[in-house]
């Protein structure tokens, strides 16, 4: 009730009439497009434009996210969401075969949980703070002091990297950590290994496992590269100005060598980056990391404190911030790599014919 | 009457966003449970997990407010700290899914089927067997 | 030895004993040996353990506190040094008995036997000394445990059978019943020490009062008030040593003492006599007496006619108890040293029999007396206690049971004591009268005569206990009269 | 100086210490040892901070020096450093013995991956329990909960595959719920510290949104602590993970979940907030009282003993639970000294477990028959455990159901203690049943030979299990510790902390 009172909307009356239209119409265009695609999801049984549509489903709420100027998140999002989860979906799809083969279960119980969940949500909205109200809680008490003391603090425009990267410094390791962890998950489950070493043990022919080489392609990814891997070195360290930084760094520098695998096949990718070195990078990244932490320990301060890091406050931060974002660069895109690798893996043995039996769960 | 009206009105303006994410974050919940097929299920918590993504960005939104990135002509910035913490779900998320997704290719090579009901056959029968 | 090294070392002689035998397994005479030694010492320890509680001195010791306020203790007085007496008394003469027994029968794994017995009496000295609920339930648990692998000695389908009704039962009513009696108690009184004159006077009254009585009497399924004395029979697989200390004395004595421990240090009798009921709650032991009775007319087999009479005579006990008089709670106490020398010498003749002709019905023992006579005539004695009869000691906890009855104006109560009286003679006296009165059935072609020495001599020994405690009732008496009513 | 950076270290040292562990994947060995030695250390630290917090009270730690609620904070107060007392405790348990645990159940090659898990595991839970931040614990729960399905992936059996993603889709489920209560809470009030939250939320006054998120908050984290009927997901998680990983889980994963419940609802959202206006004993009471009764009884039929103990630990999980929705300060001490008892019994029965699995290869009763004699230590072991379970005196298990039951009695709820009581006997005749295999059954004829497991196996089993009597004997340290937390939960309603 309380907070109904405070919902003056004269904050809103003070802006520009025609901008809040504009993005209004915009949203609810975004939205509306949202739930199309979300409804074709749920009905459709093919699993590839299932998974297409993820895509775009994801693309689109980048483009929401733009919209609601959350503009790192969208980059991350278009990067991550429309990239990376969509292309490992694909390479699952290789394995898992295209088609559902059976329609839904009668989905009454699952309606029933789901219209009550969001029967409660909507419920809840009704004293929620309106959308948008400058005036709204949420927008002040912490969030004051990021707007109005994080470019003096810590030095730098990007208020997002600042509470990323520094004032919430510590969930960022933990965000690397988890993605290390996935490593070690995906790492457990599958094997990264050249194709032609089952090939050879499935039959004798010896050319057969070796992608039909594509010259175009191949060229013109070949001059991609360099610009895709230039392109992530801008966004690694332009991160501090603008969106970007280590994660959407390395997702693009992961995304340089998928598509050399997809051009040039898994074996010569291997030879480009192997596999040990990978592990070695993605551990030695969330090593960086937290080092920098230890280390502002042992000078003084607490973990991840880096205004100790040197002797002016906001030069510390800056070299704290520009250490970490690399570990999070480096350990990101080597993971991500190691893990399209270990898809491809798969995809590959299981185009060499290797038989679909019941194994015992070993490590194969 | 009619401000009773306007005041609906006001106030479903200031959450149809809210709801709209609503809908979606059920769409996909719904996919997650209802769904037999395990490929689905993932795509199903993706959907999930990105509408909750929106929910939070729609709360660090303010109206007639910038990207909170410094500069010159900016008066009014945008909420900065919801955007990092979707940051870090967006890469929890992935994480997530890579996992889920190598355990789906073990449990094809493992099973022959990624049919939740045909693996659910299958283990009950193994059950039975010991 | 200071009071205090004598109450450890009383708890703690039996486990040396169980470690000692287990160390000679290897050699028979020794281990057995070992066993009856120990028991010397403990029964050593004992009588200079009443010495000190005749004298006016209290022991107590505390082991740990579990919970603030709530600790393992034991403190001696007069009631649990009766009960321990009589133990220590009896377990020198039943190993004895049951070397004699044991090797007379051939049984298999004798060295877990004499182990779990040591145990059993380790929790039987715990249970006697006990200064509160907490380290009372303890003991009784352990006393439960460490019986069934006695139970289940013979380890064929009967005896499992048997133990799970026995662990089952005994389980059941003590965590289901007994423990939360004890955690109710605990909540109102801030406290489960035993302390004279009851720790709930003034904080629990009316019918949750009655209820909580109830819980602890039917929780403490080791009294046997009907309908928690399945486990009783169920016991009788066990070998006759077992049944005979344990099952008509430790055991079963550990559930009726506790109940008269409850009923005159943690409720007490002033407490619980205004409870709305009260004078009606005796009328649970009354029917048992009544109906086990009945019960053991009918049983043919001896070890099982014994055992529906242990649970009638446990009710007395129980019965005196809840009569909440004065001169029947001595009664009880008093019976519990009366029965239990009766009861063992009954058991132990059983057992002698079975071990010299491997008989065990009633029906099978037409002229028995005269090929045993030694047997014979201690189960005739036993009997005698029994029905309550002089010159043994059964007579005069009978007679305080009555008096006490009188007192309160019971007269139902009376008319059940003298009822069960006269079924007491209705189920011992045919077996008395066929032993020496009855012809051998011409069909036995077989040869016996008495059992080995160590049981005959077990046997005889505890007959003359039973009627000398008779002619000297002195060192219970002065321990009953300290019980502070 | 190292004294003040406890709080962190706690965490620091096996988070940092993963990725060198993931390095050594040639030499599982040193990556093993690495691991037990960090282990050691949190337990060490863990020792150090309980000393400090009764000395000193609560710790605050503010990560990059940060304040909060600006920065990330960690407290460490009287409650969580219970909980991180057991879970590393339990870790310096089991990370000794997972080494000869681990060469009969997984490839050399993988070796090093599953330690890896395990310390980020630990890592993970140490992190959820330590954390004064609402999302840097959702943070710290996907750490442990990836670690946690990456493990039970690497049972033997294929079921533990289907196991390992259910309990994916099921935790994933689970942790979004917890983020959108966290983002209701975080729009309602514009801080994501706990101790700011606490302070805050009462001037919400009821409001629909909080209750709301409040909903989804104690609806995931009881997906993740296997809240009856959300509990589907942990039998076969349980039963088909590695040996060391079903021990860690066990006596760890569903501790730190229950702490967390108890932390949202006694601090963050207060006392009045949950009992009176939410009426939340109402949903714990009788789902707690179904769960204790129904899976106990479904454990009877189990024919994998493993499984069983998984069905027992959701009845227990019912324990704390239904102290939690006594709402008194006894039943919620009852619910935390659980939550320490628990940890040590189930620690021990599944190591015992995994010992069996070490020699016979499975954990089956039938081939359980006549192991008393050949495995004594073992499954005297077992059997201490398992009075636990049952509540025999003596043991852990019956100095937590004496003051559960106590505060049962103080609300005058005597169905509730029925129910208490009638569960233990049910835990009874479960344990019984393997104790009847494995003491009065004769080992089938043609079975080949079975001899004690070794030692590395054999101490930490004992450990706990000495544990088990120790704690259950001498109660007075662990019940302290959950007096004191419950009365400073329940007194200071809105300094939660």
């Amino acid at each position: 009730m309380l907070l109904c009172e405070q919902q003056t909307p004269r904050g809103l009356n003070q802006l520009p009439r025609k901008k809040t239209e504009m993005e209004l119409a915009v949203n609810i265009t975004l939205l509306l497009m949202l739930c199309a695609t979300v409804f074709a999801v749920v009905k459709l049984q093919s699993l590839f434009a299932i998974v297409m549509l993820f895509g775009i489903y994801s693309l689109l709420s980048a483009m929401i996210f733009v919209a609601l100027d959350a503009v790192d998140v969208a980059f991350t999002e278009a990067a991550v969401g429309a990239g990376i989860s969509t292309v490992l979906m694909l390479a699952t799809l290789v394995t898992t075969g295209r088609w559902k083969k059976k329609p839904e279960r009668s989905g009454l119980l699952p309606l029933f949980v789901v219209t009550i969940t969001g029967a409660a949500l909507v419920w809840g909205t009704l004293d929620m703070p309106e959308y948008g109200n400058p005036a709204n809680p949420a927008h002040h008490h912490v969030a004051d002091r990021y707007i109005a003391e994080s470019p003096t603090e810590i030095g730098i425009p990007n208020m997002v990297t600042s509470v990323l990267a520094s004032y919430r410094g510590f969930d960022t390791l933990g965000e690397v950590i988890v993605v290390f962890t996935a490593l070690v998950g995906v790492l457990s489950l599958l094997q990264v290994r050249r194709p032609r070493t089952f090939a050879r043990k499935q039959d004798n022919r010896p050319d057969t496992h070796r992608r039909r080489p594509y010259p175009v392609l191949q060229v013109v990814a070949l001059i991609m590269m360099p610009f895709i891997i230039v392109f992530a070195l801008y966004v690694q360290f332009h991160g501090d100005f603008g969106p970007g930084g280590g994660f959407q760094a390395g997702v693009i520098f992961a995304v340089a060598f998928i598509l050399y695998t997809l051009t040039y096949g898994l074996d010569d990718s291997l030879a480009l980056t192997p596999l040990p070195a990978l592990k070695i990078l993605a551990a030695g990244g969330v090593i960086i990391y937290g080092g920098t932490g230890v280390v502002s320990m042992l000078l003084g301060g607490n973990f991840l404190d880096y205004n100790v890091l040197a002797a002016n406050p906001v030069s510390g931060q800056h070299i704290g911030i520009i250490v970490i974002e690399l570990g999070v660069g480096i350990t990101v895109a080597s993971v991500l790599i190691t893990v399209f690798y270990a898809f491809v893996t798969r995809a590959e043995r299981n185009r060499a014919g290797e038989k679909q039996v019941d194994l015992p769960n070993k490590a194969d | 009457m009619d401000s009773i009206f306007t005041d609906i009105l006001a106030g479903a303006l200031g959450r149809y966003n809210y709801w709209v994410v609503i809908v979606l974050m059920m769409a996909g919940f719904y996919v997650v449970i209802a769904s037999t097929n395990l490929v689905k299920k993932i795509v199903g918590l993706n959907i999930f997990q990105t509408s909750v993504f929106i929910m939070y960005i729609s709360i660090g939104k303010i109206s007639g407010g910038t990207a909170p990135i410094v500069w010159a002509n900016a008066e009014l910035y945008s909420n900065p700290l919801p955007h990092v913490l979707i940051l870090t779900a967006i890469v929890v998320g992935v994480a997530t899914t890579a996992l889920g997704l190598s355990l789906i290719m073990r449990i094809k090579h493992a099973y022959g089927s990624v049919e939740e009901d045909e693996i659910l056959a299958l283990s009950q029968a193994e059950d039975e067997d010991e | 030895m200071t009071p205090e090294s004598l109450l450890i070392t009383a708890l703690v002689l039996p486990l040396v004993g169980g470690a000692l035998t287990l160390c000679l397994s290897k050699f028979q005479n020794a281990r057995d040996g070992a066993t009856i030694f120990t028991a010397l010492v403990l029964l050593f320890v004992i009588i200079q353990l009443i010495g000190t509680t005749l004298s006016g001195g209290t022991v107590e010791w505390q082991l740990f506190e579990m919970l603030p306020g709530l600790s393992i203790e034991f403190r001696i007085e007069p009631l649990g040094m009766m009960f321990a007496g009589i133990a220590a008394l009896l377990w020198p003469i039943n190993s004895l008995y049951s070397v004699g027994y044991m090797r007379g029968n051939n049984e298999d794994n004798q060295t877990r036997f004499y182990l779990f017995f040591a145990i059993a009496i380790f929790g039987v000295m715990g249970v006697a000394f006990a200064g509160n609920l907490l380290t009372l339930f303890i003991f009784y648990e352990v006393l439960t445990l460490s019986t069934f692998p006695l139970v289940t000695h013979k380890g064929n389908d009967t005896a499992l059978a048997g133990g799970r009704i026995y662990l089952s039962i005994l389980l059941t009513t003590s965590i289901g019943l007994l423990l939360p009696a004890i955690i109710w108690t605990w909540t109102v009184a801030g406290t489960t020490d035993f302390s004279a004159g009851g720790i709930l006077y003034g904080k629990i009254s009316g019918v949750p009062l009655t209820i909580l009585t109830l819980l602890f009497i039917f929780g403490i399924g080791k009294a046997a008030v009907m309908p928690v004395h399945r486990w009783l029979p169920a016991a009788m697989v066990a070998p006759t040593p077992v049944s005979a200390l344990l099952h008509a004395v430790a055991v079963v004595k550990a559930g009726v003492f506790s109940v008269v421990k409850i009923v005159v240090y943690i409720i007490g009798i002033d407490t619980l006599s205004a409870a709305p009921w009260s004078s009606l709650l005796w009328i649970l032991p009354g029917l048992t007496i009544v109906v086990a009775s009945v019960v053991a007319i009918k049983q043919d087999n001896l070890k099982k006619r014994l055992a529906y009479s242990t649970i009638g005579q446990l009710s007395y006990v129980v019965l005196g108890a809840l009569l909440i008089a004065p001169l029947s709670i001595k009664g009880a106490a008093l019976h519990i040293v009366a029965h239990a020398f009766g009861k063992i010498t009954l058991f132990f003749a059983a057992g002698s029999i079975y071990t010299s002709c491997k008989k065990t019905d009633v029906s099978q023992l037409d002229g028995i007396g005269w090929r045993m006579p030694f047997t014979m005539t201690a189960f005739t004695i036993g009997a005698i206690s029994m029905i309550g009869l002089p010159p043994a000691a059964g007579f005069i906890s009978k007679w305080y049971l009555l008096m006490g009855a009188f007192q309160v104006e019971q007269l139902v109560a009376v008319m059940v004591i003298i009822t069960s009286t006269l079924l007491n003679t209705a189920y011992f006296m045919p077996v008395v009268y066929a032993a020496w009165f009855r012809k051998e059935s011409g069909e036995t072609i077989l040869t016996y005569g008495e059992a080995p020495w160590p049981v005959v001599v077990a046997l005889m020994l505890t007959a003359i206990i039973t009627i000398l405690l008779f002619l000297f009732p002195g060192i219970p008496f002065t321990l009953i009269s300290a019980i502070p009513l | 100086m190292m004294s003040s950076q406890l709080p962190a270290l706690q965490v620091v040292l096996p988070l940092l210490g993963a990725p060198f562990c993931f390095l050594l994947w040639r030499y599982p060995r040193w990556s093993w040892a690495l691991a037990t030695l960090l282990s050691w250390s949190a337990f060490g630290v863990a020792i150090m901070l309980l000393i400090q917090v009764q000395n000193a009270g609560t710790i605050e730690y503010a990560f990059g020096g940060w304040q909060a609620p600006w920065g990330i904070e960690y407290v460490v107060d009287q409650l969580n450093v219970l909980v991180l007392l057991i879970v590393s405790g339990i870790a310096a348990v089991v990370f000794p013995y997972s080494w000869t645990s681990v060469q009969r159940e997984i490839d050399p090659e993988q070796q090093s991956l599953f330690f890896t898990s395990m310390l980020l595991c630990l890592a993970g839970l140490l992190g959820i329990t330590i954390a004064g931040d609402a999302f840097n614990l959702f943070v710290l729960l996907e750490i442990s909960s990836l670690s946690t399905y990456t493990m039970i992936s690497m049972g033997r059996d294929r079921r533990a595959l289907t196991a390992s993603f259910q309990y994916l889709i099921m935790g994933t489920i689970g942790a979004t719920f917890i983020i959108i209560g966290v983002g209701i809470l975080y729009m309602l009030t514009g801080t994501l510290n706990m101790q700011d939250l606490a302070t805050r939320i009462p001037d919400l006054g009821t409001s629909r949104a909080s209750q709301v998120a409040f909903g989804f908050l104690i609806t995931g984290i009881g997906l993740k602590l296997a809240m009856f009927p959300l509990h589907l997901w942990l039998p076969n998680a349980y039963a088909y993970a590695p040996s060391a990983a079903s021990a860690f889980i066990a006596a760890t994963a569903t501790k730190v979940a229950v702490y967390v419940m108890v932390r949202y609802v006694f601090s963050i959202f207060g006392v009045g907030f949950s009992f009176e206006t939410m009426h939340i004993q109402w949903l714990f009471v009788p789902v707690s009282v179904f769960a204790i009764l129904f899976t106990s009884i479904v454990a009877l039929f189990q024919r994998d003993i493993k499984r069983m103990l998984a069905y027992s630990s959701v009845a227990q999980i019912g324990y704390m639970l239904l102290g939690i929705g006594l709402v008194n300060v006894t039943g919620l001490s009852a619910a935390l000294l659980h939550l320490f008892n628990h940890a040590l019994m189930k620690g021990a029965l599944f190591l015992a477990m995994g010992a069996v699995c070490y020699r016979i290869g499975n954990t089956f009763i039938d081939s359980m028959h006549g192991l008393g004699k050949q495995m004594p230590w073992t499954m005297a072991a077992f059997v201490v455990g398992g009075l636990s379970i049952v509540g025999v005196p003596l043991t852990t298990g019956f100095v937590s159901k004496w003051v559960l039951i106590q505060g049962a009695i103080e609300n005058g709820w005597w169905p509730v203690v029925a129910v208490i009581l009638v569960a233990s006997l049910i835990a009874m005749l479960y344990i019984w049943r393997v104790v009847e295999a494995a003491y009065m059954k004769p080992r089938p004829e043609g079975a080949e030979s079975i001899t004690e497991a070794p030692a590395s196996l054999l101490i930490p089993l004992w450990l706990l299990a000495a544990a088990n009597i120790y704690f259950g004997a001498n109660a007075q340290f662990s019940m302290e510790l959950a007096q004191s937390a419950a009365k400073t939960l329940f007194n200071s309603a809105v300094v939660g902390f």
